[in-house]
C-alpha cells in the first residue's frame, strides 16, 4: 500500500496510499510542482524538483507523506 | 425501664437554639453518657423565620430522633410558641420568656415564664447568650442533664474566647430557676 | 521527515477525518509541539469532549479521556487538580467548548488553571452533520440556519481573556509552524492557556457555503490571515472578515492548583 | 445506633460523618456545588481535605463536579461529590458515563423534597428510583441508604470499597433527616476499618486491556501518569478501550458490565432484619424511615403483634431474592418510604403476588411518625391475621 | 402504516413525520440542541416554523433548549424540544420543573444506544425507564412511542393534546430506526386532525387559581401577558402558586398532580392489538421492535402458532391492568424490546406471577430480527403450549 | 412618598430576606424604574432562578417565573422569543447568573437578545448560607472557602461585554436612584442589557468577614465607590478594593428577535 | 401595626411595625437624626428635623418606612 | 400471494447511495403506488466508511424495514461489498461496479459486472451521478419499479438544475442494462 519512490536524490517521498485522502492539500502547498494526484491519491511526478521544505508533509492532514531529507540525516 | 426525654427549644433565627440544642444533647451524650439526638427544622430559606432545636435524649437508642410527645417545650417568641407548642406531653414543662410571649393558654401542663431574654441583657449584658441562659433554666428545672455536663458541653462547644459570658449565662439561668423552689 | 509514529496509535489510523479536513494538520503541530519540549509520553494527558475535533484523543500514545459533550474542561480540571504533575492538553471543538461547555470554558479561565487548551474552530458542528455554531459567521448557511446565522458570533479567544486566561493565541492550519510554536508556548505557560486553531470543515460547513474543497478553505484562510500586530493597526472595517492571529495575551498570574498547593502546605501537618 | 469503639463519644450530625467516612476510606478529592442539605459535607472537607493532602474545588455547577472527580479518579484517586435532588439530576448524563467507562467514585445525594425545587430543607426519600434510572440507556447500578449517623460512616466507607473492587459509580442516598440530625457516635478509628483500593494493573504496557473480559468482570485500572497509556471513552468500546460498532465487542462489554454487578450481588447486597425470627408482619423500609419503622416495630410489639423489619442498606441491585424468601414465611409486607411507594413497586415485582404488599407513604415534607406506621400494623393484624 | 388519507402520498422519515405532526398540532416554538439521531427535526423545523410564524431556536444546550420551551409555553404557545439520550438526561432537571409548575411542553427522545455516548448512530430503546424516573423526586409523567413514520405524525400531534389538557409535558419516545426510516405515508389534512387547546381561565384576575384544585384536576392555565398575572414556581406551592411548607398544602397540591393522571389513566393509555383474539401467547412490544414483532406474529401464524401483539403506544402511565385482564386469556408474555427488559420488569410487575413472561432482548445496536422473535415464539410453544 | 403598593404583592410581605439585606433596595429601585417609564403591569414579565434575590419574583404583580437554578436566562428567552411585546427582566445573583448559569448568561449576551437583567451581586451564595461564589473577592472567608478564597474573581459586567451585550452598567444599593436611573435605561434599551447591583448580604457574607450589619456594609459600599468616568483616569493599583460604578456600555446592535421577526417576515407567505 | 406620627407640618413618615426588621438604615441616612431605633424597630424621634429628603424612605430595604410630602401633594 | 423485495445499495460515503435509496423508495410508493421504506446503517461518525443503504418494496405494509433477505445487492466499492454482501438470497442479483469490485465469489446469485462510475464519467460526464447511473442498471435488471416511476421520482428528488443530467444518467445506466440482453 506504500509507494516509495526512490531516485539518486538525497530526498525520498513517502507516501502511503492507505492513508491518502485525497485533499490535494499537498500539492497545492507544493511550490515546486512535485506532486500530482492521480486515480483519487496524491503522487510524486517530479521528485528532481523537490527542494525538501516539507511543506506537504507539514500540512498533510492524514499522515501520509513523508519526506525524508538524507542530507540531513 | 428506659426513658425518652423530649425537649423542643424554639424561637427565631438568630437566637442560636440549633447550637442550645447541640449543647444539650452533647451534654447528655458526652458527659452524661447518655444517648441523645439533636434535629432542627428550617424555614424554606434555612434563615429567618420561627425556629426548632429538638433534642431527645434517652438510656437507650434513639429510633425516632423527631420530638412526639414533648416533655419540655421552651419557646423565646410569641410566634414560635403558636406554631411549635402542639405534641406537648401531658404535665410537661412550657418554659418562656415572659415578655416576648404574653399568651400561653395553659392547661394541663407545669408553666414557668421567666424573663430569659432580660436576664441576658442584664445580668450577662449581651442578648446573645440568651439561649445559654436557657439552658441553665432548662437544666434547673428538668434535670434532665447533669450542670456539670452542660458546663463541659458549653466550654467545648462555644466561639473561643466566649467561654467565660457563656458559663455566666448559664449559672444567671441556673440561679434564676432555683429561686423558683 | 519528523517522526509522528512514536506519539501516535499507527494502528488506529487511517483517521475517522473527511478528506481535507483540516484537523490533522492541527494533530501534527501538536506532536511536534509535544516532541520540541521533550514531554515524556506518560506526563502528557490528553481530555476530549464530543465532536470530530474530540475524536483526536484516541490516536495519540498518551493518558487519554474522550469524554462527553461540554465537560472535558471538567475532567481536565479534576486530573490537574488530582496529579498536578500531568501536563493536562483539552482538545475540543467550538461548539464543544463555547455552546455546550461555555460554562466550564470561562470557570477555568477564570482559575487560570494549568490546562493547555486546543480548540478547533471550523465554525460549524461537524460530528453532527453542520448546525449552526457560535462561532459560525453571519449570514453564513448551515443545517439548522437555512436562512443564514443570525446571531453575533463569539470571540472566543476575547472571551478566554475577558474570564481570566493567561496565554491565549490564535492560528490557523494553513500555517503548521506557527501553529505548533503557539501550542508549545501555550504547554509552557503555567496556566490556562487556550490556542484557537482555526481549521477547515469541507464537509459540514464548506459544502452548504460553496467554499469548495478542504484545500481552497485552506487557501481562504492564507488570504484572511492578519498578525494581531498589524491587526492592532487596523480599523474594524478593515478588519471584517479576516482572521487575526498572533499571541494576544501571554502574562503570568497567579495559578489555581499551585494556589491550593499552599493552603495544603500550610494545613497539612495539622490533621 | 452508638455502638461502642475505641475512639471517643462525638455528637455528630450524617452530613459530618459522611464527610469523615469518607476521609477514612481515603477520599483525597471532592468537587461538588452546594445545595440544601448536602451543604455541610463540603463544608467539612473544604476545611478538613487541605490536612490531608487532599484536594476541595467548589465547581461552577453539578455537571462541572462529576466531571471533576470523574476525571481526578482516572489519576488513582479516591473521589467523591455530595448533592441534593436538583444537582442530582444535573450530574445523570455523567453518572451514565463513569458506569460506562468504570470509573470508581461515590456521589452522594441527601434527599429532599421534589420533584423540582420542591421542599428544599425538608426531608424526602423520592429519588430512590432515579437513582436507578436517571441516566439513559441500560445499566447496573450500587446505591445505600444510611439509617444512622454512625451507619452514614460505615457506609460511606462501603461505597467508596465497592466503587474501588467493581469499577464503578456507587451512590449514596442519604436523606435529609440523617443528614441533619445530631446523634452520638463512637466512631472506629483507622485499624478497625477495612479499605480496599481499585486492582491496579502489573503486567506490561503491551499487554494490559483496561476493559479485558476478566473472569471477575472487573478489569485492573491503571493511574494515568503511571505508564499505562490508554483510552477511556463513552462509546462503546472493545476490551482495548477503543470505540467499535461491531456487535459482538459491544455486547462483551454490555454483558460484562451487568455481570460484574449481577454475579456479585450477594457480595454487593446487604440488610438488617429485627425481630424477623416470628415475624408475621414484615416491615421493609431504609434511611430514616427505618428509624420510625423500627419505633414501630417496638411499639407493635408491646401490643403484642409479631413484626419485624427489614432494613435495606444496599437500595440497588435489589434483594429480591432475599425477599422472595422472606415473604415464604411471613404474611404481608409493610413497605415503608418518603415518597409514593417506588420500593414498594419493587417489592411488589419480587414478591409475585405470593402475599400482599401494603404501604405507608408521605410525601408532604414531615418525615413519617412511628405512630402512623403503628396504625397500619394493627390495622392489618386486626383484619389479616 | 400507510393509511390512506386525502392528502397526497409522500415517503418521509420518522423524524420528519414528528416535525410535521408538531406544525399541525400548532407548535410554533422550538428550542433545541443538535444531536444524533434527533437533528433531523430540528433541521426541518429550522426552515419551516418561520413560515408559520413560529419560532425557531438553536440553544447553547439541551438545558437551555428546555428552559426556552417551559418560558414559551407560559406565553400560551405550543412548545417542543427534541434530543437523543445524552441531551435527554441533561434536560432532567427541568423536566421535573415542568411537571411541578404543570406547563405543557413536548420533549422528543429518540432514542440511541446507551449508556453515556454509546452508539450514536444506532438503536436503542434503553430510555424507557428513564422517562419515567429519569427526574428527581415522586412524579407522575406520559410517555408515548410511535412505531411508524405515519403513526409518529398522529402521536406527535396526541402529545400535544395530551399536554395541553393535562397541563403537564409529554415525552415522545422515539427510536433511530423510527426516526430514520423513510416510510410512505398519507399526511391527514388539517381539518382531519384533532387539536385540543389549553383551558384558559375565565373569569376575573381575581378569582384566577392558577393552581386550583378543580373537579378535573387540571387547572386552567392563564397566558402570561394576557391579564391574569400570577406567579410560577418549582418549590411546592398552594393553589394560588406561592411556595408554602404546610404539609396539608403540599399534600393537596402532590395528589392533585398525581391525580390528574391516574384518575385519566383510560383516556391517555393507547395500545393496539393485533391477532389477539385467540392469541396463546402474547407478544408485547411498542416502538420499532413493535415492528418485527408483527412480522414475527405473521410469521408465527403460518406456522400454526397462536401468537398476538398488544402494542403499547402509551408507555407511561402503563397499562398494568390491560396487561392483567389480557393475561387471563393468554398463557405466556414474551415482551420484545431493545434493551435488557425494562418493560418487561414492568409486565412482570402487572402479572404479578399469574402467568410467565419471556424477554427477547438485544443492546448491541442491531435491531431486533423478526426471527429472533420466531424462534422464541417457537420454543415457548413447544416448551410451554 | 412613591406608592409602590400598586406593583406589589403585599399581602406577601414582609420580605423573606434578612434585616439589612440590600435585596429589597434594588427591589425598591426597579419598581421605581418601571413606574418611571410607564409600563403595564401585564406587558412585564420578571423571571428569576434560584437564590435569596431570585425571591424577587414572588413579591411583584406582573407575570411573574421563579425557576430553576442558573436558568433564568433560558426561561426568559423562551418568554421573549415566543412572546417579544412583554418587557422581559431577569432577576438573578452572582451564583445563579455567573456560576452555574454562566453560559446561558454568555450565550444571552451573545445573542443580544432583549432582556434586561438586575444581577443581584452580593459576592456569596446567601441562600444556602454563605458558600464562596466567583464574584467572592481573593481572600474572603466563606463556609467552602475557610482559608479564603482563592480563584480569581469575575468581573461579570466585563464578561457581559465581551461576550456581546449592548448594555452595562454597575450601580449600588448605597444610591438607589442612581440603581433606578440605570435600570430604566437597561429596560429601554433593546437588546441585552445587564445591570449589576451590588448589595450587601450581611448573614452569609458580613458576619463571617466581620464586615458589621447591612447598613454597615452598605456605608462600605458608599466609601468604595468609585464613578466610572474617574475610574478611567485610576491606575488599577489606585482601583484595588473600589466598585467602579457608572455606564460601561450602551451601543445598539442587532437584537435577536427583531432579527428572527425578518425572517419571519420574509417567509410566512411562503408556508 | 402601624405608627402615624402626625404633626402639624407638612411631614409625615409612617413606619410599619410589622415589616420594619430593625436593620437601621432609615437611621443611617437620614441626614437629620430624625429617626432612633427603639425596641429593634425604627421610630420617629424629631420630626420637625424632618426635610422630607426621602433618603430613608429610598434606602429601606422593607418598604416598612413612608415619607409623606404633603406640601407637594 | 403479496411479495417483499429487498434491495441493498452499498458504497462509500458520498456516493448518494441514501439519495438513491430514497428515488427508489418514492418511485415505488408514490408513482408506482406500491409499499416501500428506505433506511441506511452510519458509521460511528455519520460521514466516511462504507455506507449502506436499504429498500423494501412490497404490496403490503412492510413492518420490518432492514433487509433480512437481500433480492438486489449493488456495491460500488469492494470494501462495502465485502461488508455487505450477506444476508442475499439463494438466486438475487448482484450489480457491482466492475473496476472497484474486483473480488466476488459468486454461487448461486446473477451477478452483474457493470462499469457504473466509468459510464458516469465517460457517457454523462460527472462520476458524481454514478448512483443515479446504478437506478438506471437496477430498473433495468429487475423491473421492480417502472421506468417512469424511477424518472419521476428523480425529477423530484434530485437539486433544481440538474434534472437533465441526472435524467440522462439514468437512461445511461437503463440502455447500459438492456445491452445485456
Ligand atoms: C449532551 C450532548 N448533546 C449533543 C450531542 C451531539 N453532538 C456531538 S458533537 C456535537 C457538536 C460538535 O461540534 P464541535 O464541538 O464544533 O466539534 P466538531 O465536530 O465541529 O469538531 C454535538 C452537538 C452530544 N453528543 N451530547
Ligand atoms: C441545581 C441546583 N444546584 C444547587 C442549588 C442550591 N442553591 C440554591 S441558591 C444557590 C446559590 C445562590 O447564590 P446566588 O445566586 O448568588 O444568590 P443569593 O442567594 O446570594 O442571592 C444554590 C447553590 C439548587 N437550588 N439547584
Ligand atoms: S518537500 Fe516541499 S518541494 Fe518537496 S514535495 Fe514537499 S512541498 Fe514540494
Ligand atoms: S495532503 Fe496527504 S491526504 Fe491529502 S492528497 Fe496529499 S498525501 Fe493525500
Ligand atoms: S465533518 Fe468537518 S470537521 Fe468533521 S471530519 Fe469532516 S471535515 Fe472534519
Ligand atoms: S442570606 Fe444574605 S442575601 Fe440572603 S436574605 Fe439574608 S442577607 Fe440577604
Ligand atoms: S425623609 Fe430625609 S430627613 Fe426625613 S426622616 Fe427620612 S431621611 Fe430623615
Ligand atoms: S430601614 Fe426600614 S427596616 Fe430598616 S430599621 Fe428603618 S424602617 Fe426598619
Ligand atoms: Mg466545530
Ligand atoms: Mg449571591
Amino acid at each position: 500500500m506504500t509507494l516509495t519512490v526512490k531516485e539518486k536524490k538525497d530526498v525520498e517521498i513517502e507516501i502511503s496510499e492507505a492513508w491518502c485522502k485525497g485533499c490535494v492539500i499537498c500539492v497545492d502547498y507544493c511550490p515546486h510542482d512535485v506532486l500530482i494526484m492521480e486515480r483519487g491519491k496524491a503522487k510524486v511526478a517530479n521528485l528532481a524538483a523537490c527542494t525538501a521544505c516539507m511543506l506537504c508533509e507539514l500540512h498533510c492532514p492524514d499522515f501520509a507523506i513523508v519526506v525524508r531529507d538524507k542530507s540531513k540525516e | 425501664m428506659s426513658f425518652r426525654y423530649e425537649v423542643r427549644l424554639s424561637g427565631e433565627g438568630g437566637q442560636g437554639l440549633v447550637l442550645a440544642g447541640k449543647i444539650l444533647a452533647e451534654a447528655a451524650a458526652i458527659y452524661d453518657d447518655l444517648n441523645a439526638t439533636q434535629s432542627q427544622s428550617y424555614g424554606p430559606e434555612a434563615r429567618g423565620g420561627a425556629s426548632r432545636s429538638e433534642v431527645i435524649i434517652s438510656d437507650e437508642d434513639i429510633d425516632y430522633p423527631k420530638a412526639v410527645n414533648i416533655d419540655l417545650l421552651l419557646a423565646l417568641t410569641q410566634e414560635s410558641f403558636n406554631k411549635y407548642k402542639d405534641d406537648m406531653k401531658p404535665g410537661g414543662i412550657i418554659i418562656v420568656d415572659d415578655y416576648a410571649v404574653r399568651d400561653v393558654t395553659e392547661n394541663g401542663y407545669k408553666v414557668y415564664k421567666m424573663p430569659i431574654i432580660q436576664l441576658a441583657r442584664e445580668k450577662v449584658g449581651r442578648i446573645l447568650v440568651a439561649n445559654i441562659v436557657a439552658l441553665g433554666i432548662i437544666a434547673g428545672i428538668s434535670k434532665i442533664v447533669s450542670e456539670e455536663a452542660l458546663k463541659n458541653a458549653i466550654e467545648a462547644r462555644v466561639p473561643k474566647g466566649t467561654e467565660e459570658l457563656n458559663l455566666k449565662a448559664f449559672q444567671v439561668g441556673l440561679e434564676a430557676s432555683r429561686n423558683l423552689n | 521527515m519528523f517522526n509522528y509514529d512514536q506519539y501516535l496509535r499507527i494502528t488506529k489510523f487511517p483517521l475517522i477525518w473527511c478528506p481535507g479536513c483540516g484537523d490533522g494538520i492541527v494533530l501534527k503541530s501538536l506532536v511536534r509541539a509535544i516532541d520540541k519540549l521533550g514531554l515524556e509520553k506518560d506526563s502528557v494527558c490528553m481530555v476530549s469532549g464530543i465532536g470530530c475535533a474530540s475524536r483526536l484523543t484516541g490516536y495519540v500514545d498518551f493518558n487519554t479521556l474522550h469524554t462527553t459533550h461540554g465537560r472535558a474542561m471538567t475532567f481536565a480540571t479534576g486530573v490537574k487538580m488530582a496529579k498536578p504533575d500531568l501536563h493536562v492538553i483539552v482538545i475540543t471543538g467550538d461548539g464543544d467548548a463555547t455552546a455546550i461547555g461555555g460554562n466550564h470554558y470561562i470557570h477555568a479561565a477564570r482559575r487560570n488553571i494549568d490546562l493547555t487548551v486546543i480548540l478547533f474552530n471550523n465554525h460549524i458542528y461537524g460530528m453532527t452533520g453542520g448546525q449552526v455554531s457560535p462561532t459560525t459567521p453571519k449570514g453564513m448557511l448551515a443545517s439548522t440556519a437555512p436562512y443564514g446565522s443570525m446571531d453575533h458570533t463569539f470571540n472566543i479567544s476575547g472571551l478566554a481573556q475577558a474570564a481570566g486566561a493567561s496565554f491565549v493565541a490564535r492560528a490557523s492550519v494553513h500555517n503548521g509552524v506557527q501553529l505548533e510554536n503557539y501550542i508549545a508556548k501555550a504547554i509552557q505557560n503555567k496556566g490556562f492557556s487556550l490556542v484557537e486553531a482555526m481549521s477547515p470543515c469541507p464537509t459540514a460547513y464548506g459544502r452548504r457555503n460553496r467554499l469548495g474543497a478542504g484545500v481552497d478553505m485552506i487557501e481562504d484562510l492564507k488570504r484572511d490571515a492578519v498578525p494581531y500586530s498589524k491587526a492592532k493597526k487596523m480599523t474594524p472595517e478593515e478588519l471584517e472578515g479576516k482572521v487575526v492571529t498572533g499571541i494576544f495575551i501571554n502574562e503570568e498570574h497567579p495559578e489555581c492548583r499551585s494556589e491550593y498547593q499552599k493552603i495544603i502546605d500550610r494545613f497539612q501537618k495539622e490533621k | 445506633m452508638s455502638e461502642k469503639s475505641n475512639g471517643k463519644a462525638r455528637v455528630i450530625t450524617g452530613n459530618e460523618a459522611c464527610a469523615e467516612g469518607a476521609l477514612a476510606a481515603g477520599m483525597r478529592f471532592f468537587a461538588g456545588y452546594p445545595i440544601t442539605p448536602s451543604s455541610e459535607i463540603a463544608e467539612v472537607l473544604s476545611a478538613k481535605l487541605p490536612k490531608y493532602g487532599g484536594v476541595f474545588l467548589q465547581m461552577e455547577d453539578e455537571l462541572g463536579s462529576i466531571g471533576a472527580i470523574i476525571g481526578a479518579s482516572l489519576t488513582g484517586t479516591k473521589t467523591m461529590t455530595a448533592t441534593s435532588g436538583p444537582g442530582f439530576s444535573l450530574m445523570q448524563e455523567n453518572l451514565g458515563y463513569a458506569v460506562m467507562t468504570e470509573v470508581p467514585c461515590v456521589i452522594v445525594n441527601v434527599m429532599r423534597g421534589g420533584p423540582s425545587t420542591g421542599l428544599p430543607t425538608l426531608p424526602s426519600q423520592g429519588d430512590v428510583m432515579q437513582a436507578r434510572w436517571g441516566t439513559h440507556g441500560d445499566h447496573q447500578i450500587i446505591a445505600l441508604a444510611p439509617f444512622s449517623v454512625r451507619e452514614t460512616f460505615d457506609l460511606t466507607v462501603r461505597a467508596f470499597n465497592l466503587a474501588e473492587k467493581y469499577r464503578t459509580p456507587v451512590i449514596l442516598l442519604m436523606d435529609e433527616i440523617i443528614g441533619h440530625v445530631n446523634e452520638k457516635v463512637y466512631l472506629p478509628s483507622e485499624d478497625e476499618i477495612n479499605v480496599f483500593d481499585r486492582i491496579r494493573p502489573t503486567g506490561s504496557l503491551e499487554e494490559y486491556l483496561p476493559y479485558e473480559h476478566t473472569k471477575s468482570r472487573v478489569p485492573a485500572m491503571a493511574d494515568f501518569g503511571s505508564g499505562y497509556r490508554y483510552h477511556v471513552t463513552g462509546l462503546a468500546h472493545d476490551e482495548t478501550g477503543f470505540p467499535t460498532n461491531k456487535a459482538s465487542e459491544i455486547n462483551k462489554l454490555m454483558d460484562r458490565l451487568d455481570q460484574k454487578i449481577s454475579m456479585n450481588r450477594e457480595d454487593i447486597i446487604d440488610f438488617d432484619e429485627y425481630m424477623m425470627e416470628d415475624a408475621e408482619i414484615a416491615i421493609l423500609s431504609y434511611g430514616s424511615t427505618a428509624r420510625s419503622s423500627r419505633h414501630a416495630v417496638r411499639l407493635a410489639r408491646e401490643n403484642g403483634i409479631n413484626v419485624g423489619l427489614m432494613r435495606l442498606r444496599t437500595i440497588w441491585p435489589f434483594a429480591d431474592e432475599e425477599i422472595k424468601k422472606i415473604s415464604e414465611k411471613v404474611k404481608l409486607w409493610i413497605v415503608v418510604e418518603m415518597n409514593r411507594g417506588q420500593i414498594a413497586h419493587e417489592v411488589e415485582w419480587a414478591v409475585a403476588g405470593k402475599i400482599p404488599v401494603f404501604k405507608v407513604n408521605r410525601i408532604d415534607g414531615d418525615p413519617i411518625n412511628p405512630l402512623q406506621i403503628l396504625e397500619k400494623i394493627k390495622e392489618l393484624a386486626n383484619v389479616q391475621l
